[in-house]
């Protein structure tokens, strides 16, 4: 078994699962239905490419552990998401901000992710970017467009995006993984990622009359550690809501 | 008088009423009410699914889940859309929902208690809408009839994927499962037939509305046929219906039914069912936790305007 | 095994421990310290006695479930407790005007459970008869001291006691299980209690300066059922939180 | 000067300061500082056990969980009341820590991700304040001395509890269970030696206070009393301590350990621990949810008071 792809597979899927649970939370509670329905859509998107993730990682494990085993019978710290995108909702503003963080630096690792070695990764990135072209565009239009909204609007977008900050480092974080798997040309260096994310990043946050946090106010340790399973405090509940019915009814089919 | 008889022989006559032609302020505010509250209904009817969807048991079934949600909020769009073609706003219309001035379908105010109500809600409470809505594709009103081709065409696969989640856990699943299909099924049955509203012998409005071509076929009748079409679904699940009085009639070419309990379906229409204060707060906090950002889009929009005015 | 007094004891059991858990929710959040403190006091008397009355539920049942089989290993449909005790807790006022309500017919009817013709019913109630007499007393002044506040702290008292008022009706609400048991003197019938329970919350209530809401509107049908397993949709996140740890490390001790 | 030999004399006889003593403002204003600080650990430290209560494994842990942490409320009320004798008020230190002015202990800003973390700050964390704390009961501040009597004797009963907790899931748990202990540890250990502070070399205000006797054994002293009572007790429970260059040191007749990582200690202090902000925002927010609260305390209190002056 290839133990980093592995890995890199679990912290793909399981990134992408956890944030498409945690946009699925605003079902029916969204402050417009249009917005509503796009962020459904993101979700949706989301969980797609976990399965596909997820699928992958089981396969490659060769241990009967199929998305669902993955997704819904391992604990906490046994998850290999970024610590990003477990954080609660907070506010529409709070959304969007780990939003935009996030789709901007997954837009940029699909794209390299497309062009990998392994056929399997190349497929999925490739299948999983053209979603996620169209989730960069929109969570950085509404950055804008709340960013430069109202002087409330803006207070709120720049404390949202002060929030979300501190954890965009771990993005760019590389470790064995992704140096092993770098080396083999199948997913590249988390690092090399940064400077384009910072680019586009920096060009909305200022088109949305905000302020870009100092960028070593995201390189703290203590804000990284989800790809090795150390989470925060949010996770374990998240997982105890979604985890029920294959926890409380084992075995059962569904 | 003149252009009401002109008007009522348009619609014998099959042709739609479009959004510019004349119609009488009767007709025009009966649809609003009506397209109103069924746009209403599918978006207080998100809430019960959402109340599942992070616990929902599979990732494919989280999938799906998450899918017809988003339907029911597309639904909602058109058919607001469809109500503003006849000169009320979108923003009217959601104040009287939150004022509790107007109404939506009373089977969102029962809860969801397991993953089983999730398959009921497919099954029944969207195979009631169905029936409810097919003769709705041709009424009259253009607009109305076109939102609920599409509409229909949905709802007809979601209720699809309820019933197979109910195959799956009825027929594939444990006894506990069963049972928790069983359960849902005590509890939806009853409140998925008051869905077609009042016996034909207490409905008040309904003459008109036929004449007028905006409903066409009777509550009872549309009932009866909810009641032929679930029965042997029922059966096929191995489910009891919670009727005692339940018994095909040779005769009739129909099944014979109970008693529904009327003082529930009024109770529920007066705010007393058990998830009315809910689900309309609910929808007020997210209507006034959004404001700041509705806010923040008209500001906007405003400062882009005057932007390319400049320019 | 006596099915009637099982399905008692779980009743009783649920509810104490189910508000309990509610109480526990405050822990950190309270408005004051010595507020918090206090909660948390009730809360633990009150799971004390959960435990009590889900241990005598297994010992009646037989069947070798004790108080944690019973807490942690039941799904939201097989919970017995009220709906009045599994609402969420809402701001400070409304999780006080529940408990106010709750502990006077909690009162009420240990005072007569101490008298029950089974011992261990008698003894259960008197031991928790002592707790809750100050549970009680604690309640009525903080609706007093809340309702006759400020302006703002009377209307979100007189809002929270209408929104607690409705799920009252079942507390009194009698069926097989209590009729049996009150034809063999081991519980009252508990519509029995209505009247001393209305009469020291008018009181209480006047003395708040607040409107009694009427008794009909605590009687609609669609907010009684927690007795007999039909619950409202706060349950069952409650339990998932609750159960995680049982449910996902089966067969584990702790 | 006259009064300040007076009150060296008397500390340095073992005379008991209290309140109503003149003091020196700065023995003052630092007694006020380390007391707060040390009620603000007790009330922040609810929250990472908090964290837990509503998920605790078995009815009888979740009990003990919640008198513990009821304790722990009960201390910040001591501590409180001793600094309050200084001539500060509670508001006061409240507001001082929402504004992120006074300090807490770091050790809460590590988040509880386990139900064996809850062991673990039993054990350790209560263990590291017990080091702390035992000496204080002979301090020369009066009611701060008698404030941690109290304190010292339910510290030692949680950390009875905390590694009563760790032998069950380590000696007769499972696997998965010693695992989680193991990798607890790993978390713990590091940020339970930083509570003693920075080391001595570095310790900046320490001469001081052990002149008034507020502080009376050094933090490395203290530091390795932790890691020599800790180490075994680790070994008991079959744990690894994660330092690779823990070794017990005949010469000595301690354990020599490896260098702590006073940059992470360092970060904590400065707001970026891993939940700094959680926990400040945790207080805010119920200080501001509390808000009507205490105002209606207030006002009811005042209406009382002139009630009872009419009559």
């Amino acid at each position: 078994m290839d133990d980093a792809l592995f890995e890199y597979a679990l912290r793909m899927g399981d990134t992408t699962l956890v944030l498409s649970h945690r946009l699925s939370e605003w079902t029916g509670h969204g402050p417009v239905l249009e917005e509503e329905l796009a962020l459904s859509n993101v979700s949706l998107d989301l969980l797609g490419q976990a399965r596909m993730w997820l699928t992958l990682a089981g396969d490659i494990e060769g241990r009967g552990r199929d998305e669902d085993k993955l997704a819904y019978l391992r604990d906490a710290p046994q998850y290999r998401n970024y610590l990003l995108v477990e954080q609660d909702n907070g506010h529409y503003g709070d959304t969007m901000a780990r939003q935009f963080l996030f789709d901007t630096w997954h837009y940029f690792l699909l794209e390299k992710l497309s062009a990998s070695t392994d056929e399997r990764v190349a497929a999925i990135a490739a299948k999983g970017l053209k979603e996620v072209a169209y989730h960069a565009r929109r969570s950085a239009d509404l950055i804008v467009r709340l960013g430069d909204g109202t002087d409330d609007s803006h207070a709120r977008m720049q404390a949202a995006l002060e929030g979300a900050w501190r954890f965009a480092g771990e993005l760019f974080h590389d470790d064995a993984v992704t140096r092993q798997l770098a080396g083999q040309g199948i997913v590249p260096l988390h690092a090399e990622l940064a400077p384009h994310w910072e680019n586009h990043v920096r060009g909305v946050i200022e088109e949305a009359t905000l302020s870009l946090p100092p960028v070593q106010e995201s390189r703290h340790p203590a804000y990284a550690g989800g790809i090795a399973g150390r989470h925060t405090e949010a996770l374990g509940y998240l997982l105890a809501e979604m985890q029920f019915l294959q926890r409380a009814y084992p075995g059962a089919s569904w | 008088s003149g252009p009401e008889q002109a008007f009522q022989q348009r619609v014998d006559d099959g042709v739609r009423i479009e959004p510019k032609d004349w119609m009488p302020q009767a007709y025009r505010k009966t649809l609003v009410r009506q397209i109103s509250q069924h746009a209403h209904s599918e978006i207080v009817g998100m809430l019960p699914e959402g109340n599942w969807l992070t616990r929902a048991p599979t990732l494919k079934r989280k999938a799906i889940l998450q899918a017809k949600i988003q339907d029911e909020a597309g639904h909602g769009l058109y058919l607001y859309s469809a109500a503003e073609t006849l000169g009320v706003s979108r923003e009217e219309m959601v104040d009287d929902l939150l004022s509790g001035k107007a109404k939506y379908s009373t089977i969102f105010n029962y809860p969801t208690l397991t993953w089983a109500d999730i398959g009921m809600i497919g099954w029944l409470v969207d195979g009631s809408a169905i029936i409810n809505q097919i003769p709705l594709c041709r009424c009259s009103y253009g607009p109305y009839a076109r939102a609920m081709v599409r509409v229909c065409k949905e709802e007809s696969f979601h209720q699809r994927q309820g019933y197979d989640l109910l195959i799956q856990m009825c027929r594939h699943g444990t006894p506990e499962q069963k049972a928790m299909c069983q359960d849902a099924l005590n509890r939806w049955w009853w409140p998925s037939l008051m869905m077609f509203g009042p016996p034909d012998a207490a409905s008040t409005n309904s003459a008109q509305s036929m004449q007028w071509r905006i409903k066409l076929f009777s509550n009872d009748e549309l009932r009866q046929k909810m009641v032929d079409q679930s029965v042997p679904q029922a059966e096929y699940l191995g489910l009891t219906v919670p009727d005692p009085d339940l018994k095909w009639n040779e005769a009739r070419g129909h099944y014979d039914f109970g008693e529904i309990d009327w003082d529930e379906f009024h109770a529920v229409i007066k705010g007393n069912g058990p998830c009315n204060r809910e689900r309309l707060q609910a929808r007020r906090d997210a209507h006034e936790a959004g404001a700041w950002v509705r806010e923040a889009f008209s500001a906007h929009a405003a400062k882009q305007a005057a932007r390319r005015k400049v320019a």
